[in-house]
């Protein structure tokens, strides 16, 4: 059997996703991209290796991808995760018009069209607003990163925060805790006022459903039920979602082999 | 990668004569005597100072030229010290820490002023520019107000035109008290008509990017040519630079050759350039074989490519109308959509980008606007932030990502090929 | 539909202002309108609007002043990049989601960058609404500029002419600055009562009553403003033991209220500022009764308006301006109050920081936004401000 | 015995200094700043009073300062931290002309008069990193202790640069650094470095006198110390605990109002 990969070195984590030649992912792995993103890549594909429990040799052709997608030094192509988080979505979601990525630092709309990237847009050169800024809040209220969206449910008062930045989020949370407001109630506000400008962003690629929602952020709850509501619309949300962009990487990783196997 | 810029004897001969213009300037600061006006680039009446021989100075070339020369930092910081904000434009920064650090460079010490004239065509921000420079340096600065186009036409009023007439006949009256002589009309007509022929060589240049391959990049080597076109227009050495120019660039468009190996993509560009990572920024357009053919910024200091030109027989009125209405930075913003249009179309290129800078929002408030425009009309369409001057917002991972993730789209399935580094 | 203001206490009545000025919308301006058949709206943006023209045209000039902190920001900033002030993108805002459909027209003017592109990019996005763009000269002293622009405000009027069908003489004008005067010197009057007896008249009062007449008619707010005078002198109390402050920097976008009052409770009487709100941008009243009331209009602006950032005037020094007027008010210090990304206000900051380091007077640089909504970090530093001072 | 308490409720540490009627410091505490606030500071100042061997009711008199300064129903007086800090300093370091207050998210320089009085001071602005918070991000990426940062900047034998002014970016900075291969060492003193420039920025925009002196947290980090130094040319005051001389400041302050009432 000939296995591809896609290695997406994110700048939180790095995914690693294994796929056969009828597209069926075998394998996955999810770790921390650390201080070392060189070695993340490998050992990404390591352990995604491991889990498949197949050789090194089997696996065809790599794709990297995501921020250190240079740095996936046995990888035999590259592309960026816009490219592979639309890819990725369409297989696991055939309709998808719009996706939705939140990550590390950044939060991207992709608008897609026949399985191809038609339109997109970032968060501008300023972080406010992205994954980051949902652990800078966990971190600021000691709460864990996987606890948040959970709690953000529960808020009756979501509080307004006055700003999105990031480096700035802490004295805004800090402010209100001073003031005595509940924790989900802040959680509430902060889950809603990034869901807010993540549509804003969407906006500018054209709101058309069918949305799929990727990413790491996509494993946050609150944020779903937030961006939903505030949608008014459904968002195709998997357990494989934040595999995204490791799942275009194989998709290409497989089309790749493929060409050159006919060329 | 550096292979992959080229360098011409365009190139060569824009350092000898730039070289030789930056003396004049060290010379005057070391007491040559002749007298230097301060003014800016946006739509100048450089004209006006060839006849009554004072010299040039356009604060903008050098602070771009200190942030090419990764100087400008230490400038820019000095200049917050003294209160301004991070969100001031970084021109004037860089430019007012350099006054205060004695006006040397390394290409050149700039002289004081002996004029400051303020061209206001468009940025509000020369104003203020100007106006703190006045209170610095003590020295007077003429307020020439240049009206907006407001009309739909596009054109400016006789009301418009005729008050520009006004003050440049009391701008001559000031340059001949300050230099003390008469102004000589037919040097004038000379320089208006240098300027002529000047601009329809710059014209014709811009014109050839329309083959393909572009002999040159629109964007990153009309720069070269954008000093000499402000610095050197109205001299004899600025005429003989874009001879030489369109020369060399005819002969390789006649020859098909660009400045890269192949052509894949021909995109037309919005925005002043990151100066300070001018060579990052280009290679990861030539990464792409990406080539700019047209740009939006080649035309701040004038738009010669449809159609204007001086007239020798009317000077001041013709540098009116180049003030007014020939001139990027005095047009409202749908102008500006509709020459982009114009590139798109008839320089036959597919995509545009939009560079942002954040110093600058004359040029950049509203770009996303201009995104939506163009995305509507089914234009792949690209805005990438950083600054003209400020080395601290370039962020090279964000920026080589958008751009890669932008090639990669429009070059759909092919470029998943062409992707590797 | 005009409510009676007469029997309303002076708490009332600031309430009512109040309300109108934080509720997001234009309710009175557009009841206005539909009073009459052939009425017209004019949108006017800060700073120097010739609104006596619109006036005269038979428009309600109504000022935009942003978005306040009410509104949330989910369109616009689509098209402005973060690096832009608030108020250019509140106001595109409030076009996107039709809180200014009942405008017939929106007048823009040379302010500074931002909003000479905000103009065109309102200008495309809602192609059936009239947008104008005044040129104001930045040239001011100059012999040809006062004509110049006596010309360009009667082309705005025969613009506006055209959008109303009613033709404009020469009287409309002086008419419109005849009744544009008498507010302003109840408001002039407001400010001297303000600056006098601080105690008596909070700012966090006399704001609302002034920026009021933003949403009314000029009748309207003068019938306000009068009878606000009579009932604040008749307030009695007994000055504190406060830091009289001079609040500069705000002149286009405004603060939210909250922050306003945050300064006066960290312990600080403001005696003056620059909110160039309720048109009080000349310094005394424009000539109603000039041959050509375009001149008498364009010469108050050229020769006789407030110093502020968004107007270039080389004949004198705005840093000078501002020690000069904290010194006429008796101000103990200055407080630079100025929106974030607001280029122009930025820039006055070094030359005033000088002048006002010169003239030995205390002075504190604070940044705001309109949408602010969390306090706690500007308070720190006026409560720290407001201790360094009273602890000398 | 009559205790007079200052307390600086810190975005990420609480900090309480027990004084008696002679100035003298009885005990001290700093603790994690968790909601809800009036038991925490209770909490501290019981630490406080137990390291100090004294009891709850001969507090007379509490001041509290930073961020949570009116949350706590408990206080006499409210100051900011800045007041508080440059109050402190001069306790600490009597000729102090400067003070340099690093806390966890905010930065400060401060122009004082002799005595205490506030003459200038400059928060950091908005888009600068330049605090604490950014430290401990910068620590985790490294995977190193906060404990350890100061040592392991001070052996750097180089240092890196890092330009962003947005501390989310300046993240993605060091990222960069790790993948390129620089050391932990250098990396972390490269972040001493930006956080010591930017210091420097706020206080020449306040004036720099001598002697300067830092209080906050960072000064426990010695390459922060020696960072601040290079780039000011000075010598830099720092005390043991410098922590706690907002808390100080705030006591002080406390004791001072305290007299006056009693006399
Ligand atoms: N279990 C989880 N619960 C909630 N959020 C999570 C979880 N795991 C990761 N995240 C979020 O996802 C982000 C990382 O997303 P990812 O797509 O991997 O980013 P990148 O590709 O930039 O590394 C984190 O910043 C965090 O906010
Ligand atoms: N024991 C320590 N060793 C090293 N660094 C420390 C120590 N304690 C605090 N810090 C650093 O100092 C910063 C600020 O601490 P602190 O002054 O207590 O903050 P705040 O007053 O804002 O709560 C922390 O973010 C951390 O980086
Ligand atoms: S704002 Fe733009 S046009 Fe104006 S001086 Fe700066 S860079 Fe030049
Ligand atoms: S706030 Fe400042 S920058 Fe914004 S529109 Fe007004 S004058 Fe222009
Ligand atoms: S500091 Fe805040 S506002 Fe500034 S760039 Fe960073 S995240 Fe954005």
């Amino acid at each position: 059997m000939r296995y591809f990969s896609g290695v997406d070195v994110g700048s939180t984590q790095t995914k690693c996703v294994i796929i056969d030649e009828r597209r069926e992912i075998v394998a996955r792995a999810l770790i921390d991209t650390g201080a070392n993103i060189i070695r993340a890549g490998d050992r990404g594909f390591a352990a995604a290796l491991d889990a498949a429990t197949i050789s090194r040799e089997s696996v065809v052709c790599v794709a990297g991808t995501g921020y250190g997608r240079f740095k996936v030094s046995f990888g035999d192509l590259q592309i960026t995760e816009i490219t592979c988080h639309a890819k990725g979505a369409c297989l696991l979601f055939p309709g998808t018009t719009t996706v939705i990525d939140m990550g590390g630092q950044d939060a991207k709309a992709i608008s897609v069209h026949n399985g191809e990237v038609a339109d997109f847009v970032m968060n501008d050169k300023c972080a406010a607003g992205t994954g980051r800024f949902l652990s800078t809040a966990a971190e600021a209220l000691d709460l864990q990163l996987d606890e948040i969206g959970e709690i953000s449910l529960r808020a009756r008062n979501p509080v307004r925060l006055s700003t999105v930045c990031t480096v700035f989020v802490e004295s805004d949370i800090m402010s209100y805790v001073a003031q005595g407001k509940k924790i989900e109630d802040i959680l509430g506000g902060i889950h809603s006022a990034i869901a807010a400008r993540t549509i804003a962003l969407a906006r500018r690629v054209g709101l058309k459903p069918e949305y799929t929602f990727t990413g790491g952020v996509s494993r946050n709850v609150g944020m779903v039920n937030m961006l939903e509501e505030k949608l008014g619309h459904h968002l195709n949300v998997c357990a494989d979602s934040h595999y995204m962009g490791a799942i275009g990487a194989a998709l290409f990783a497989r089309e790749h082999a493929q060409a050159a196997l006919a060329g | 990668m550096a292979d992959l810029q080229y360098q011409g004897h365009l190139h060569t001969l824009q350092k000898e004569l730039m070289a030789e213009y930056y003396a004049s300037l060290t010379a005057s600061a070391e007491g040559s005597g002749v007298p230097a006006a301060y003014l800016l680039i946006g739509g100048n009446p450089v004209e006006l100072l060839r006849a009554f021989d004072i010299l040039p100075v356009f604060p903008e070339v050098n602070a771009l030229q200190l942030a090419v020369r990764k100087q400008s930092l230490p400038h820019i910081q000095a200049a917050e010290f003294m209160g301004y904000s991070s969100d001031n434009c970084a021109y004037v920064k860089a430019d007012i820490g350099m006054y205060f650090a004695g006006r040397k460079t390394p290409f050149a010490t700039i002289p004081e002023p002996t004029l400051l004239l303020c061209n206001y065509v468009g940025c509000n921000v020369y104003l203020d520019w100007f106006g703190h420079l006045s209170e610095y340096t003590g020295r007077p600065a003429f307020q020439l107000d240049i009206p907006f186009i407001r009309t739909r036409s596009g054109t400016p009023s006789r009301d418009d035109i005729v008050y520009v007439l006004r003050q440049l006949e009391r701008l001559v009256e000031l340059c001949e008290e300050i230099t003390g002589k008469r102004l000589d009309w037919d040097r004038l007509r000379e320089a208006v008509r240098l300027s002529s022929e000047t601009g329809a060589l710059w014209s014709k240049i811009k014109h050839l990017t329309k083959s393909a391959p572009a002999p040159y990049d629109a964007y990153f080597d009309s720069v070269t040519m954008m000093a000499p076109l402000y610095c050197l227009r109205g001299t004899p050495q600025g005429l003989r630079f874009f001879e030489t120019a369109y020369a060399e660039l005819a002969e390789k468009a006649a020859a098909g050759v660009g400045p890269l190996e192949t052509e894949r993509f021909r995109y037309v560009i919005e925005g002043p350039p990151p100066w300070p990572h001018l060579r990052t920024f280009r290679d990861m357009f030539s990464r792409w074989n990406a080539v700019a053919v047209a740009s939006t910024y080649s035309t701040v200091g004038g738009l010669w490519e449809f159609g204007f030109v001086h007239d020798p027989d009317h000077p001041l009125e013709s540098i009116a109308r180049h003030l007014l209405e020939w001139n990027l930075t005095n047009r409202n913003f749908l102008q500006r959509y509709a020459q982009i249009e114009r590139y798109l179309e008839e320089w036959n290129a597919s995509a545009l980008v939009i560079h942002s800078v954040k110093s600058c929002r004359l040029f950049s408030a509203g770009q996303g606007d201009m995104r939506e425009y163009f995305t509507n009309r089914g234009i792949p369409t690209l805005l990438v932030e950083s600054d003209l001057e400020d080395p601290r917002y370039f962020s090279e991972a964000q920026m080589r990502n958008r751009i890669d993730a932008f090639f990669e789209s429009v070059g759909h399935r092919t470029a998943v090929q062409g992707a590797g580094s | 539909m005009h409510t009676p203001v007469l029997q309303e206490s002076l708490e009332e009545l600031v309430e009512r202002c109040t309300q109108a000025v934080e509720t997001p919308g234009f309710a009175e301006a557009e009841a206005w309108k539909r009073e009459v058949p052939g009425r017209a709206l004019a949108g006017c943006f800060p700073v120097y609007s010739p609104v006596e023209l619109f006036h005269a045209a038979g428009m309600l000039p109504v000022g935009l002043a942003g978005g306040g902190n009410r509104m949330e920001i989910a369109h616009a900033d689509s098209r402005f990049q973060s690096f832009v002030c608030s108020i250019v993108k509140s106001t595109l805002e409030q076009g996107m989601t039709g809180v200014l459909s009942s405008f017939d027209a929106l007048i823009f003017h040379s302010i500074c960058d931002p909003a000479r592109n905000l103009a065109s990019v309102y200008a495309r996005n809602f192609p059936d609404q009239k947008v104008e763009y005044i040129h104001f000269p930045q040239n001011l002293g100059a012999p040809e500029a006062t004509g110049y622009l006596a010309r360009e405000y009667e082309r705005v009027v025969v613009s506006m002419s055209e959008l109303t069908g009613r033709a404009v003489s020469f009287d409309d004008v002086r008419a419109s600055i005849s009744i544009y005067n008498q507010v302003r010197s109840v408001i002039r009057d407001l400010y001297a009562i303000r600056s006098d007896t601080p105690h008596l008249l909070k700012t966090r009062e006399l704001y609302p009553l002034v920026r009021y007449g933003h949403l009314v008619p000029p009748e309207r707010h003068l019938e306000v403003l009068l009878r606000a005078r009579a009932m604040i002198l008749a307030r009695e109390g007994r000055p504190k033991d406060r830091i009289r402050a001079l609040l500069a920097g705000s002149f286009c976008e405004q603060p939210p209220l909250d922050l306003i009052a945050a300064i006066e409770d960290a312990g600080c009487y403001l005696v003056d500022d620059d909110f160039l709100q309720g048109r009080r941008w000349f310094t005394r009243d424009v000539d109603a009764e000039a041959d050509d009331p375009y001149y008498a209009l364009a010469d108050a602006y050229a020769n006789r308006s407030v110093p502020c950032a968004v107007k270039h005037d080389i004949r004198t020094s705005k840093a000078d301006a501002l020690v000069e007027r904290a010194r006429a008010h008796r101000a103990d210090a200055v407080i630079v109050l100025c929106a974030k990304f607001c280029e122009p206000a930025l820039f006055e900051y070094p030359l005033y920081r000088k002048a006002l380091q010169a003239a030995a007077l205390p002075h504190i640089a604070l940044e705001f936004e309109e949408k602010m909504w969390v306090f706690d970090r500007i308070k720190t530093e006026i409560e720290t401000f407001v201790e360094s001072l009273l602890f000398s | 015995m009559d205790i007079i308490a200052g307390v600086d409720l810190g975005t990420r540490s609480t900090k309480v200094v027990l004084l008696d009627r002679s100035g003298e410091v009885l005990g001290t505490s700093v603790m994690r700043t968790r909601p809800p606030l009036p038991e925490l500071v209770d909490r501290a100042i019981d630490a406080a009073l137990k390291s100090g061997g004294a009891s709850l009711a001969n507090v007379r008199y509490i001041a509290t300062t930073g961020f949570g300064r009116s949350s706590y129903p408990e206080r006499d007086l409210q100051l900011t931290d800045v007041t508080a800090a440059a109050y402190g300093a001069v306790r600490l370091f009597p000729q102090t002309r400067c003070v340099v207050d690093i806390g966890a998210q905010s930065s400060r320089a401060i122009a004082i008069e002799p005595g205490g009085r506030v003459r200038e001071f400059k928060s950091n602005d908005k888009c600068a990193a330049g605090a604490g918070g950014f430290v401990e991000r910068a620590a985790r990426y490294l995977e190193t202790t906060l404990e350890e940062v100061g040592n392991l900047s001070l052996a750097a034998d180089g240092a890196v640069t890092i330009s962003s002014v947005c501390a989310v970016l300046a993240e993605s900075e060091i990222i960069n650094h790790v993948s390129q291969g620089e050391s932990t060492e250098n990396i972390l003193r490269g972040v001493h470095n930006s956080l010591a420039e930017r210091a420097v920025l706020l206080l020449k925009r306040v004036g720099i006198e001598s002697e300067v002196t830092l209080v906050g947290g960072m000064g426990r980090q010695a390459g922060m110390v020696l960072a601040l130094e290079e780039a000011l040319g000075v010598p830099v005051n720092v005390a043991p605990e410098p922590e706690i001389a907002s808390a100080l400041g705030a006591a002080l302050l406390g004791k001072r109002r305290f007299e006056k009432a009693v006399a």
